[in-house]
């Protein structure tokens, strides 16, 4: 195991440089500041120097071969690698399963899994959605029943984000259909070379194809690929939320944004226009106050304090202070607006790529309908 | 206003929407459409045959001038159906080619053997249109011309008159880039080219005209996406209900109705008076409002339309996706929202004067 | 009876010429072009002189002391009489009752009740609304029951716009309470001088008695004062809906307020300012194309047709427009959008009064959230 | 930035908030709030001396000046409370005259004796206040002073420096209009008032430390209204369920609460780095932009309280009534969105130039 020193015995700023330099020493040479997500085939180099370096998993403990650090350490981190537009690597091992697996996992389960997250032999991906179950996550009906020693999945999961990248997933199936949805449901381990698994891409509106449904056509996996117990899939499914929701609320991707807005409108010769400085400096201050907001999940996290349902206000105000940045943008941009390709081949001036990368925003991770529905019962205590 | 053409318009515009079913598949199916993306020029030559056998060139032509002389309703009618279609032939660019050009229109458009096509812009963000022309020859750029990568010909628009430049003159280069729908947009450069300048006095009227035109395509484009997606909230269950059944969504498709319904009564008003005669301060004033309550329509059901969709709206491989890549494709052609309030707010000027 | 000549014979600029002459010569010496409604002592006099020439009632027919006016002809009438800003009469009984009289009533009621409508020694007040009754008007809990050869009224009006100006009022009364809700309702006439009703007046954001709550304590009206069938009064309440709701969704309030913005900018010092006129311009589209849209109902009226629920879309935007304008209006006119009174004593600058009187508009005559819940359903097909 | 003070702020801010019970009842009663509109100068005399015991006049002068020396985060947390009372006396303008003047402030003031309002816009619609000093006398006039129909003394700010001067003084005429909340808003005529010229050189913090506190004071207002407006919500019931079960009242009900936070971050996040030493240009946006939110916070919720109050709203008994007047009467002072979105616009030119 390698030898880390104590980052959380660090002052923010010492670690802040520490950081800074890590990357600038060891990024390698892949594209910076993507709006949409590399593969593994790209962003590979990048995930294995950071698991040569320790660096793959900063919130595991360190004993499991994390960095263990604390939130506020974690978010310098982030803040980092955001700043020099570091590729997101493929994340789901590292920031969704393993956890799961160091609250809900049997020792053999961590055993076998955990070192194969952070060498980057496994590569997971997730299976919540259903074709039926969205918004609704509860409605999965990919079953599986327990045959002898094995579990025999079928069903179907979608959107499953960089699937095909990944030689393992994670999904949610219905193991009970006598009981109240969320009560019959299991988290199972299935390697995606498994027969019976089949996958198709799904292209999305940047014509990419980032997300794949995936079939399961009586795939069998020992019954000890289960995580936690049966029918307990849901609690553990939940347990993730909280900590996570403050990132995504961060205000990183709207400030960008408006970095980019500004050059935008500098070439459209719209900078010194009146009109275009009263909207500038509207979203400006959304921005700004965003980020006192942001501070006071962030002064949270770092007191060890418990996220409430109320982070979901971070993530509705973002995501659509996001899109209508976006949307001047593309006001802005003119006729450009509709050009597939960045003009001049410059990637900050190309409207339409923010337009685009800003719509699933505020449909993934909880859609801003769900979010606004569970604030007003949660926090706002508004009758059903 | 007279009313007295009440009837012949209706016809002429029924027989016109009738004749691009040709065109635009009763069935709504969009499969050319799709398929036509991405590759080549972003249109079929075909089409365009098809359209000039249907006599669409000679809409805007006036009678004496040898056309139909037909008018802006019945024009945006059909704008509206190729809307609703995705169209992506240049169609309204070959009108006010032939809407400038009139009785010397080649011949080979008429038959539908060549395609021409409009190049008018003389930057991206302003509606300019003067520029190009030099000492009897064409200078400088044209910007945003549709069609461009298979046109035969092209009516250059310049403030010392219109030209008819064939697209292999010496001294001309045609490039064009994607666009986000799948088409081509054409920058023409002229390096001293040679041309005729025939005199044209009625080109700011043409823009009036495809400004308006081109707020009936959006129109379309955004009541077919509108029905699309009302059509998906019938059906698309969570928590064991229709998600059309949620207030808040319903609420929100009944913002888009309004707003179409407005769209839909100020190009229909608009182009009444465009054909029963409107001053220069009306027409210029209705043609930016028609714009600008188009483009933001379309902009508003695009984004709309995505989230009510939810992850499906995020697909390349539902139709949905094909009417927002349209939309923020199309909805600044002939001036963005920002052009269009500028526009209005230099006539209130005229308007505080008079 | 007065003897008027055929109105819907005139051309329209004719007639147009005619009521523009006839308000020039006839107005009285009261108040013009107010934001809010004159009471009974005040706008009497133009209620009499309306009433002396026969023109009180402009849509009943002729034989019945009205003008007989086709639905086109009345709207050039409003136009002309609000181009003039004449004060709005009590027009409960023209415009309300009547109508439901002519089609409903018992010869004894017509002949009874429309004579006093005409010559203004009746003044009606309109009883639907209850405290627990408002968007859900079938909820009405105020009952009748049937004494004898008397109604015996129990129960509580609220909302009653300017009933304190009236003599009568008509009520909507639960007469069978086990049934639905819809069908158990009656419609009475009731003097407001009967022993046991009392009123009390409410005041409104403008500081002013606008409406009045009416209570009923054991009030006893003969059996005949009911209109039309014994719980058939749902039906009879409903029927007015429809022709009313084009005018209410004209565009002139919102055009009247334009103008008075366009003032108060001027007054500022804010009218070149372009992010001004950016916004001013933006409103002036909105009321052009409400113009626009509303011409189609017109025709329509124009034409006998039936005007269906989709007249629900000039009700919502018109009163949001009116609002969205008031609400730029207090924006120009900075500190002074908080004086009580009008700056310079002029009614024209004063940015309050407008925003206040357009509160109501998207709350009465079926709020915004009612209109648009019926046109998601009626006109847009969506499931409950 | 400095932390090590955390504690003692927060106590002091407990105790002056709880300091503030004795005027703003903690049962939230608004009596004495609507007895005292529409007669009277607008204001409580009795109240303005109890601020004065509980110390607030000495809560921005300075500890060697005899003051309190207290932050803006301690003066946030008191306006924030007289803002959800709607306390209507002018407590902002006598704690910015005792910052102006700190050991000049009258003795009577601090005994609570006479009541000292702040005089220093030149005009309605912006935020200069360097006029009014001209050869040793006062002329001209001085905008919206709140409690100016009773105050004993103004402060009367100028770019010649600031001078104190007595009601009565010869020369000074006091007119007030009424306001919509029921309080009166005064204009100072000065015809050549003889006057000393005090050297006052913290004029434009300030008014930034007014512009946030007086964001505060909107803060409080929007967070009552809110409250009330939800407690309505739960028990008004139409089609025999609460009202506040529909899903479109709850998400707007929600974006109430999102922009609540945002101003109640900005506001909370600005007084610490007003406290802590936070440069000009950080100074001059960040009281803009807290403004800027709490004022459109103040109309949206202001306007959102009277629709989902339906015809309840639109009364005048109803005690959301009070909160709207307040809300429209209030919203602009030191400011407008207007001149907030200005004011940053022109730091963005800083900021290129930077």
């Amino acid at each position: 195991m390698i030898s880390l020193p104590d980052y959380n015995a660090m002052s923010d700023a010492d670690f802040r440089q520490t950081v800074r330099s890590f990357v600038e020493e060891n990024y390698p040479d892949i594209p910076r500041h993507t709006l949409s997500r590399l593969h593994w085939e790209d962003v590979k180099p990048w995930y294995l120097i950071l698991s040569k370096h320790g660096w793959i998993c900063p919130t595991w403990q360190r004993e499991h071969g994390g960095m263990g650090l604390t939130a506020g350490k974690h978010l310098i981190l982030i803040e980092e690698f955001e700043r020099y537009g570091c590729a997101r690597v493929n994340d789901i091992g590292p920031v969704m399963l393993g956890p799961l697996l160091l609250k809900y996992g049997t020792q053999a389960q961590k055993a076998f899994f955990l070192p194969r997250i952070l060498s980057g032999e496994h590569i997971w991906a997730q299976g919540y959605s259903e074709p039926g179950a969205g918004s609704d996550l509860a409605a999965v009906r990919c079953e599986a029943v327990l045959d002898g020693r094995d579990w025999v999945i079928n069903g179907q999961k979608t959107w499953t984000t960089l699937g095909m990248d990944a030689n393992w997933i994670f999904i949610l199936v219905r193991t009970d259909k006598t009981v109240r949805k969320q009560a019959g449901i299991s988290f199972l381990l299935v390697p995606m070379d498994a027969p019976g698994v089949t996958i198709r891409n799904i292209e999305n509106l940047e014509l990419e194809a980032e997300f794949c449904e995936v079939f399961f056509d009586d795939v069998r996996v020992p019954a000890d690929h289960i995580l936690g117990e049966v029918n307990q899939g849901w609690t553990a499914a939940k347990a993730l939320l909280g900590h996570e929701r403050v990132f995504i609320g961060a205000p990183r991707l709207s400030a960008s944004a408006m970095s980019r807005l500004n050059r935008i409108a500098l070439r459209a010769g719209v900078w010194d226009d009146p009109v275009f400085r009263d909207r500038y400096v509207a979203l400006q201050c959304d921005v700004l106050d965003l980020t006192d907001l942001f501070e006071i999940y962030v002064d949270k996290l770092r007191g060890g304090e418990d996220i409430g349902a109320d982070v979901a206000m971070l993530k509705i105000f973002q995501s659509e202070l996001y899109q209508r940045i976006s949307e001047l943008m593309m006001e802005v941009a003119e006729e450009d607006s509709g050009l597939r390709h960045p003009p001049e081949g410059d990637r900050q001036l190309h409207a339409a790529a923010t337009y685009l990368s800003a719509r699933p925003t505020t449909i993934f991770g909880g859609s801003t309908e769900i979010m606004r529905n569970v604030l007003a019962k949660a926090v706002l205590d508004l009758p059903s | 206003m007279s009313e007295s053409d009440t009837e012949d318009w209706q016809e002429n515009a029924r027989m016109i929407v009738d004749s691009a079913r040709a065109i635009v598949p009763a069935d709504g199916s969009l499969s050319r459409v799709r398929k036509a993306r991405f590759h080549g020029s972003g249109f079929d030559r075909e089409v365009m045959r098809q359209a000039a056998d249907l006599g669409w060139m000679l809409m805007r032509v006036e009678e004496d001038a040898g056309g139909l002389g037909l008018g802006m309703r019945e024009t945006c009618a059909l704008m509206e159906v190729l809307g609703g279609g995705l169209v992506p032939e240049p169609v309204l660019s070959s009108l006010m080619a032939a809407a400038v050009l009139q009785e010397r229109l080649p011949e080979a458009v008429l038959t539908g053997e060549a395609v021409i096509v409009t190049a008018w812009q003389d930057k991206v963000g302003a509606q300019d249109w003067r520029g190009g022309a030099s000492g009897g020859r064409l200078l400088g750029r044209k910007y945003n011309v549709p069609g461009a990568a298979d046109a035969d010909f092209f009516a250059v628009v310049t403030g010392g008159g219109v030209a008819v430049v064939p697209r292999g003159a010496e001294g001309l280069t045609v490039t064009s880039e994607e666009t986000l729908d799948g088409g081509r947009t054409g920058l023409l450069t002229f390096d001293g080219v040679e041309a005729e300048f025939l005199p044209c006095e009625r080109v700011e009227q043409v823009l009036q005209d495809a400004r308006l035109a081109h707020s009936a395509y959006l129109l379309g484009l955004s009541e077919r996406a509108l029905t699309i997606t009302l059509d998906y909230l019938r059906v698309r269950k969570q928590f064991d209900k229709p998600i059309g059944s949620f207030q808040s969504l319903q609420h929100r498709a009944t913002e888009m109705k309004i707003r179409l319904e407005l769209a839909r009564a100020a190009i229909s008003a608009t182009a009444r008076r465009f054909d029963t005669g409107a001053d220069e301060r009306t027409r210029s004033r209705d043609a930016a409002r028609c714009k600008l309550r188009a483009g933001e329509l379309a902009m508003l059901v695009a984004r709309e339309a995505v989230q009510m969709h939810g992850a499906m709206g995020i697909t390349d491989e539902a139709d949905i996706g094909l009417f927002v890549r349209k939309a923020i494709s199309e909805a600044n052609l002939f001036g963005g929202p920002r052009q269009q309030r500028a526009s209005l707010a230099a006539l209130l000027d005229q308007e505080e004067a008079a």
